[in-house]
């Protein structure tokens, strides 16, 4: 049988960051009350990891939760293990008013790496990359260029950005531009 | 460039993050309304030069709808609030009373 | 004659030689220079030519206000016209041509302009060029564009690249003078997070140029310990060539940042925009100096004062070797002083004050420099040069009192604060009487978010013209503490300065100018625009000062004014008898010298211009022959066109293939959005007009959306997946737009129902396996049960197709027997080369949005954008079937009940057939008898959709007509645009199978 | 009056221009006129110059709370053209492009209409689609339009990339009898015009209130102190809503920004006036050599002159990709206007609640090409009650479902 693929399939780039399409990765969408003790419990047991604060990420290994919105969460997993995830919180929260959908593949996901990673997104997105003002375990959905995106920072120097699949080579078009070696901007 | 603060995630979220959807509180007018009522809710807008409420959307974020107190003619902003109500919040209503003395909610009632 | 002096020059590096071309010619300058000075240096006074009398100009400042060295330079794909000589930094190898004239510079047909001047007044083209008609559009207009204009038009793509960079912090400071150290130096102590922008390459403004102390020092010394101290900080940022260029509303600024004009064959993006959130703005502009206005002030020679010496200090240049200073305050003598210790000749300072200046004319004086008190210049004698000045009195009309012969002339008229960026989001300004220029109020800033002012302004800019530096630090102090900081202890550096005597504001020099002279005296060197000429608009009751700026063009030239407004508006306050203030200022706008276009597009150009998006079989499609179709940022295959083929063959192939065996369809783009919660069905029966909560799980129906206004605005097929659980298909333009509208009802109308939605579009590759052998192409690949049985029409299933977890949805947009299977996106590709693979015995093919058009129209199927175009109602499409009459309320219900919506002559669809099987011309109209009110040709009905059908084997068409369903055989004419009447018979819109048969096997 | 032409020019050369009278008076307010015109932009002006010309009705104020022609008149990028789709638009904009033909001989002012030709690039098949069935309306509205295809725009305009990767130009439609005038110009031809047959405009007067006895209008409170009146028009684009707040009723209205800028002159490069609405960017060269490109308007209400910076982004990156050249070019100036949006983005010619009382407003971004027809209707409609020009664009339209959208051909209002 054929093996899945993502939009890129790992394409990458080097310059002031490596910018690299991450490949196939997990991810479901989780609509519900975040404040509710069920919805808590759930994400726990199937992730691994308490729902996260606003604007932030909570990671574990493989297993991340992401908040995306007051009533939505973005979860993180292998590829191979979303469908029977989406499975497992339907069982948990069978009582409970939610929505889990598997999204794996209508979304892409980038990693950027490097000291110039905070130029390279400051290039892109409305936000304020500045050490301080953006750390690991923030994430903040914002616009990249002309679309929607999500970033957050799993490192030091590691950003993931994740956007629509269909806009996956647009995204990594605008990054590679951005991180063109002769276009450092020296502030960070 | 408008600068909001969207009430949800607290992003101060520049405008182009954001997408207006024009006059805040409305009522809904469905069917058995009569002609005058439906046409002021699809159409009839106040429009002030001042004290403006309006609908914003954090659409490039959170993706929820709020609600800010913005002045039309000097930009200020007096404050955004979620959208989940019918009228504006009473705190929001003081401070722009106490900045423009004379100063009321809905003009046209 | 202009030339480089043998020493001096604090910018330039004489060691390194740069070779650069003007006009043709090979000329040679300095690292350091700008193209202005190496072009004085070489001795080129004429440098251009002015704009409506085509009179020769030359360079007449040294930064951004220069209004006459403008320059096309390079060529190609790095041309660019326009350029400002005075803020081009010279590189080896340059080249630039001079402006606005033919045939040459020094020959100009244009100059006879020039002698036509007084029958060319400000305005003269509103009263002439009336008669006859058409003379204006063919004659008059080309010659007056031909002789306006300046550069020339860039040709070629631009080889250059452009970047963006959002950039937030607590204060930018705009300026860096000494003010502008200051202040950043102020706010950096308290910990402030600061971004310091200076316009040019160098660091200290004019302070080194001028003299003068700060803490004891001289100016170059202190700006160089602050500039390390600055350098230093770790929450200060320091950027150069980088110029404050807008000020925009709630503390947004633009910043421009010339990365490589200074040196063209540097990799890298060639310009920054910054867009920059901050707190509080200081802007530390400077102020730039007044021309004087006399008879023949536009002779090249004629130099600011200030001007004069920038270049002899910073670049060791002298405009002229006897050079007469001229001017109304005691900055004017710093010129006549420099210009003396670097050895040149200074044969007179007319000083129009009765009783001169303070301690530096006594410096001047001791130098022994002869100075005129109570003088003016009567006019400048020359033509492409300054040959000799008339001297006479300020006091008088113009009589000559002698005649100094000179080549150089430096006027001094006093300093105006750039208040540009104060200004740009409603700062106000106030008159200074004593300093005789406008400058920001302080109580008046622009408001930001939060109501308080978010500008502030330091320096010379602030009126500051001397303590400057002192200025600087109490006005951060100020800001520092609105950003909720706690300004440092030190104290503002001392500043010495000779003491200097107050200007005497002079307008008109000499003040009784007889009218030949001030016909003559120059106000806009660039528009021409004279005294005279500003004094006619008044006369003819050009009041306001935006009047008079429009009818002289006034301060409309390339550097917006900056040398010619205060004095401008000076002359109309003069002539209305009333106060400067009173007749105020024309608007500020952004930005405040030009900036590329290509800076303000960013990165988005080639590539990333805009995103296109693709589904997971765009590849396979882009090198199968797709004719691509731009739908909204999707791009889906119109055709696939094979060798030989046209675009048409290819889509009539596919149709006849499609329905004699069987297509692919790349289905992909269609919205698919999950509802789910208590509430979906109850939901989806306010958003659809027909019911969806009765829909049964495991069934598909057909639904339409409107508007609250009551247009149809979008449709597709809905699923029920489970109790709570529906999937929604929007069409492909839909999915954004109506999961946002579904968002907007749930979160601000309906925010008690339980119901979530969630975009799931791009999470599948959706493909139609469409025509009779379709479901033998299937079942080729084995898997799931695809039987009429066990999936019948409007039923879906999930299962297995192959190897591939497929759900399969047996609707048919086409009238085939048809299924369109979504497997997960990142499968697609493969399942897709899985269907082909098993299709090839059955002659499967793909086929694009055309063939699917057609085949849906030959089934009478709206679509939405072709029968819809957001003026119609389901009503209108013979879709009544498809409202709910037992709901009492849906989004658009309402609105389809007011009088113009139920009017029984609405346009009603039907189909429309060629009497000659011919196909309607796309979008025309049916004509009535006779004319409306307006005299237009009354119209019945109009061609929706209209195509040929290989099918039926001619011309098939939908139409919107009036009481259309009711006239059915009736004949219309439809004229085409090209004289042509097209017949057609009013018939049943659907063409093919009526009944259904093939779609249900 | 004296005449304006070459020969005076050159008699007043001689004494140096001494002998130029105003072109307007600047009276003071009178107690009462026939006709009030509140806003002496193109429009008010143009009511007034026809409620002369047409019907004799010269006891007529124009009260200006700024400068005449200070408004959109004089923010606007100048383009002319009547390719509307639906009928009352082409009626009302043909009108108006057909008047501007002899405008200037007709008021004796150069307002310099330039016929250079407008062309509405089609840049997907839906736009296609649209521009054709558009010109189809247009040969039967009696607008001379013809769609054309991707080599003759390339021969009309040769700066234009036909071959864009993303958009290419597919075709367009083109009225050659499009084009563009002097906007400040309009607006000073018809003062002077209006000053001359007697009337009065009145500059820096503000309207404060409007007096109404009986449901019907008597009179306006001003800066300048009460002026009484038989018949007021409303016509102040950007303003209207406050205005209508003082004579007690609310318009279909909502005030925003609209932008545009222009770049640095440059020697004639493109000679008709292009717009491409899938990019959402119109561009012309004026005669002094700038090209004069139209942004977006804001999405919320605005009444400063000011507009945000993403617009002018957006407009400057599309048009690039259309006109490459333009990269290189430099933004000279960027300004803002208040335009007045209605619910379907058509204006609004109409009686009011309050007899007496008259609006004209709404033009969106559509405004500067209409003065003359608007006048021409708007005059009538006061004269006599009704015109066909406006009947259409009546007030209870919108209570009726009775739109007029021009959306729909992926047409734009500018």
């Amino acid at each position: 049988m054929s093996e899945a693929v993502s939009s890129l399939q790992s394409a990458e780039f080097e310059g002031l960051a490596r910018v690299a399409e991450a490949g196939l990765q997990g991810m479901i969408t989780l609509r519900g009350d975040l404040g509710a003790r069920a919805v808590r419990a759930a994400v726990k047991a199937a992730f691994g990891v308490d729902v996260p604060d606003v604007n932030n990420v909570a990671s574990a290994g493989h297993m991340g939760v992401c908040w995306m919105s007051p009533d939505e969460l973005l979860l993180l997993c292998p590829h191979g293990e979303a469908e029977a995830k989406v499975a497992e919180l339907g069982t948990a929260l069978a009582k409970q008013h939610h929505l889990a959908v598997n999204v794996s593949d209508a979304r892409a996901m980038f990693q950027v790496k490097g000291s110039g990673g905070r130029e390279v997104l400051g290039k892109l997105c409305p936000l304020d990359f500045a050490p301080g003002k953006f750390e690991p375990g923030q994430i903040r959905r914002t616009r990249m260029a002309q679309v929607p995106a999500a970033v957050w920072m799993d490192g030091v120097d590691t950003f993931r950005v994740v956007c629509f699949r269909s806009m996956a080579r647009y995204v990594f078009g605008a990054l590679k531009a951005a991180a063109d070696p002769a276009s450092g901007v020296g502030v960070y | 460039m408008l600068i909001l603060t969207c009430p949800y995630c607290g992003v101060d979220a520049d405008e182009t993050e954001l997408t207006p959807g024009g006059e805040a509180h409305l009522t809904r007018h469905g069917p058995g309304s009569s002609d005058d009522d439906f046409h002021d809710y699809l159409f009839a807008r106040d429009n002030p030069r001042g004290v403006h409420f309006e609908r914003w959307r954090h659409t490039y974020g959170c993706g929820k709808w709020f609600h800010a107190a913005r002045s039309t003619d000097t930009l200020e902003v007096f404050g955004t609030y979620p959208a989940q109500t019918t009228e504006p919040p009473k705190d929001i209503c003081d401070k722009i009373s106490g900045e423009r003395p004379g100063w009321s909610w809905r003009i046209f009632g | 004659m202009s030339l480089r002096l043998r020493d001096g020059g604090r910018l330039i590096d004489r060691s390194a030689r740069m070779a650069f071309q003007f006009d043709g010619r090979s000329l040679t300058g300095f690292a350091g220079d700008t193209l202005a000075s190496a072009l004085l240096a070489n001795d080129k006074m004429l440098v251009g030519r002015s704009f409506k009398y085509h009179r020769p100009r030359g360079v007449v400042a040294s930064g951004a206000e220069e209004p006459n060295a403008l320059v096309n330079l390079a060529q190609g794909g790095t041309f660019e016209p326009n350029q400002r000589a005075t803020t081009t930094e010279l590189f080896d190898g340059l080249t630039a041509t001079s402006q606005n004239h033919w045939p040459s510079l020094e020959h100009d047909i244009g100059a006879v302009n020039s002698s036509l001047a007084r029958f060319l007044p400000a305005g003269f083209y509103y009263k002439t060029f009336i008669h006859p008609r058409p003379f204006w559009k063919h004659i008059y207009e080309p010659f007056i564009r031909q002789s306006a204009g300046l550069g020339k038009a860039p040709k070629d793509r631009d080889a250059d690249r452009y970047e963006h960079f959002y950039y937030f912090c607590d204060l930018v400071v705009i300026g860096g003078g000494v003010a502008g150290l200051q202040a950043a130096r102020v706010a950096g102590e308290a910990g402030a997070k600061v971004l310091l922008l200076e316009q040019s390459a160098h660091w200290g403004g004019r302070a080194p140029v001028d003299g003068g102390e700060i803490d004891g020092r001289p100016a170059e010394a202190w700006v160089t310990d602050t500039l390390a101290v600055l350098e230093a900080m770790p929450n200060v940022t320091l950027r150069s060539r980088c110029m404050g260029a807008g000020v925009y509303d709630h503390g947004y600024l633009l910043a421009y940042e010339r990365l490589t004009d200074h040196a063209p064959q540097a990799d890298g993006p060639r310009h920054r925009l910054w867009r920059i959130r901050t707190q509080q703005i200081i802007t530390a502009t400077g102020a730039i100096e007044r021309p004087l206005s006399f008879a023949g002030n536009d002779i090249p020679g004629v130099m600011l004062a200030s001007a004069v010496r920038d270049y002899v200090v910073n670049y060791g240049v002298a405009p002229g070797q006897r050079t007469v200073v001229v001017t109304n305050n005691d900055d004017g003598y710093r010129t006549a002083i420099c210009l003396k210790q670097a050895g040149l000749d200074v044969p007179r300072i007319l000083d129009a004050r009765e009783t001169g200046g303070g301690a530096l004319m006594e410096e001047a004086r001791a130098l022994g420099i002869r100075i005129d008190c109570g003088r003016a210049v009567g006019k400048v004698q020359g033509g492409k040069r300054v040959k000799s000045v008339q001297v006479c009195a300020q006091k008088g009309s113009g009589s000559a009192l002698e005649e100094v012969a000179c080549d150089a002339v430096a006027m001094s008229g006093g300093w105006s604060p750039v208040v540009h960026l104060w200004s740009h989001c409603g700062g106000k300004l106030v008159w200074d009487d004593v300093q005789a220029h406008f400058r920001p109020d302080a109580d008046r800033p622009p408001l930001g978010r939060s109501g308080q002012g978010f500008v502030a302004v330091a320096g010379a800019a602030n009126g500051a013209l001397t303590g400057a530096v002192a200025d600087a630090d109490a006005m951060a102090r100020g800001v520092v503490q609105a950003i909720g900081l706690k300004p440092g202890k030190g104290i503002a550096p001392a500043e010495t300065q000779p003491e200097e005597l107050p200007i005497e504001p002079v307008w008109l020099m000499p003040a009784q100018a007889k009218t030949e002279l001030k016909a003559k005296a120059w106000l806009d060197y660039q528009n021409d625009v004279k005294v005279s000429d500003v004094q006619l608009a008044a006369r003819e009751g050009f009041e306001s000062v935006e009047h008079t700026k429009r009818y002289t063009t006034l301060g409309m030239a390339t550097d917006q004014g900056k040398l010619s407004n205060i004095n401008g508006l000076a002359i109309l306050s003069d002539a209305l008898g009333q106060p400067i203030p009173q007749t105020g200022t024309t608007t500020f706008r952004p930005p405040y010298t030009p900036i590329s276009m290509g800076a303000i597009a960013g990165e988005a150009r080639g590539d990333i211009f805009q995103p296109v998006r693709e589904t997971p079989m765009y590849g396979w499609n882009d090198s199968n022959g797709a004719d691509w179709e731009p739908v909204g940022h999707w791009r889906r295959p119109y055709a696939y066109v094979r060798s030989g083929e046209t675009v048409h063959d290819a889509v009539m192939r596919e149709v006849t293939n499609t329905r004699e065996n069987v297509g692919l369809l790349d289905a992909s783009t269609l919205g698919k959005l999950i509802v789910k919660g208590p509430d979906a069905g109850k939901f989806l029966d306010m958003l659809y007009t027909n019911m969806m909560s009765t829909l049964k799980p495991g069934r598909c129906r057909y639904g339409l959306m409107c508007t609250e206004n009551g247009f149809l605005t979008d449709d597709g097929v809905v699923a029920r997946i489970d109790e709570d659980t529906f999937l929604c298909h929007t069409t492909t333009g839909g999915a954004d737009r109506i999961h946002a509208h579904m968002e907007e009802w749930l979160q601000t109308e309906w925010w008690d129902w339980q119901v979530y939605v969630a975009n799931v579009t791009e999470q599948y590759a959706q493909i139609g396996v469409v025509g009779p052998k379709a479901r033998a192409v299937l079942e080729t690949l084995g898997g799931m049960d695809l039987s009429a049985e066990a999936l019948p029409f409007m039923a879906w299933a999930d299962g297995k197709i192959g190897a591939f977890d497929a759900r399969a949805y047996r609707v048919s947009f086409s009238g085939e027997l048809s299924y369109e299977i979504a497997v997960p996106a990142s499968r697609g590709q493969a399942f897709w080369d899985a269907l082909l693979e098993a299709g090839k015995a059955h002659g499967i093919m793909p086929y694009g949005t055309e063939a699917l058009h057609i085949m849906r129209a030959e089934k009478g199927f709206i679509m939405i954008g072709d029968e819809t175009d957001g003026t119609v109602i389901p009503q209108d499409l013979g879709l009544n079937w498809a409202i709910s009459k037992k709901k009492d309320d849906y989004l658009g219900k309402r609105a389809q009940e007011r009088v113009h919506m139920t009017d029984p002559d609405r346009w009603k669809l039907v189909g429309l057939e060629t009497v000659d099987g011919s196909v309607l011309p796309d979008g025309a109209y049916a004509v009535a008898e006779g004319t409306n009110a307006n005299g237009q040709r009354n119209m019945q009905g109009r061609v929706t959709s209209t195509y040929h059908s290989p099918t039926l084997g001619k011309g098939i068409a939908m139409g919107l007509v009036k009481h259309g369903p009711d006239r059915m055989g009736e004949v219309l004419e439809f004229p085409g645009t090209d004289g042509t009447v097209f017949k057609a018979k009013i018939v049943d819109p659907v063409f093919y199978d009526k009944d259904g048969d093939k779609q249900n096997v | 009056m004296k005449r304006y032409s070459a020969f005076a020019i050159a008699r007043e050369a001689l004494r140096h221009h001494s002998g130029w009278e105003r072109a307007w008076a600047s009276p003071e307010p009178k107690r009462k006129y026939d006709v009030i015109i509140v806003g002496a932009g193109g429009h008010g002006l143009a009511t007034a110059y026809y409620l002369g010309k047409n019907f004799g009705i010269t006891n007529v104020a124009v009260l200006e709370k700024g400068w005449l022609g200070g408004g959109n008149t004089g923010r606007n990028t100048t383009i002319i053209r009547s390719n509307y789709l639906q009928d009352a638009s082409a009626a009302i904009y043909e009108k108006s492009r057909s008047l501007y033909e002899d405008l200037s001989q007709d008021l004796n002012y150069n307002v310099m209409f330039s016929p250079r030709g407008v062309m509405m690039l089609a840049q997907t098949h839906h736009e296609v689609r649209g521009y054709q069935r558009t010109a189809h309306a247009n040969a039967l509205q009696g607008v001379a339009t013809e769609y054309i295809g991707p080599e003759r725009v390339k021969e009309l305009c040769p700066i234009i990339c036909i071959d864009g990767p993303r958009y290419p130009v597919l075709g367009a439609l083109w009225q050659p009898r499009g084009g563009t005038a002097r906007h400040d110009a309009v607006a000073w031809g018809y003062a002077r015009a209006c000053s001359a047959m007697g009337m009065d405009i009145i500059q820096k007067c503000e309207v404060t209130g409007v007096r109404s006895e009986g449901g019907k209008v008597r009179g306006v409170e001003t800066s300048k102190g009460p002026i009484e009146c038989d018949k007021l028009g409303v016509v102040v684009a950007g303003h209207s809503g406050v205005l209508a707040e003082m004579a007690g009723f609310r318009l279909p209205i909502e005030s925003v920004a609209l932008q545009a800028l222009v770049s640095e002159p440059i020697k004639p490069c493109m000679d008709v006036v292009v717009m491409a609405n899938t990019v959402h960017g119109y561009m012309s060269q004026s005669d002094k050599g700038e090209m004069v490109i139209g942004g977006g308007a804001d999405g919320y209400n605005n009444y400063t002159q000011r507009g945000s910076f993403h617009h002018i982004e957006e407009t400057v990156r599309a048009l690039i990709e259309t006109f490459p050249m333009i990269s290189r070019l430099k933004m000279l100036r960027q300004w803002g206007g208040i335009v007045d949006m209605t619910g379907d983005r058509s204006p609004i010619l109409s009686k009011t609640p309050l007899e007496g009382c008259f609006i004209n407003c709404g033009w969106g971004t559509g405004g500067f090409k209409a003065i003359p027809g608007s006048g021409w209707g708007m005059a009538q409609l006061m004269a006599t009650g009704a015109s066909p020009l406006t009947a259409e664009f009546s007030l209870d339209r919108f209570k009726e479902g009775r739109f007029i959208d021009e959306s729909v051909a992926a047409g734009v209002a500018h």
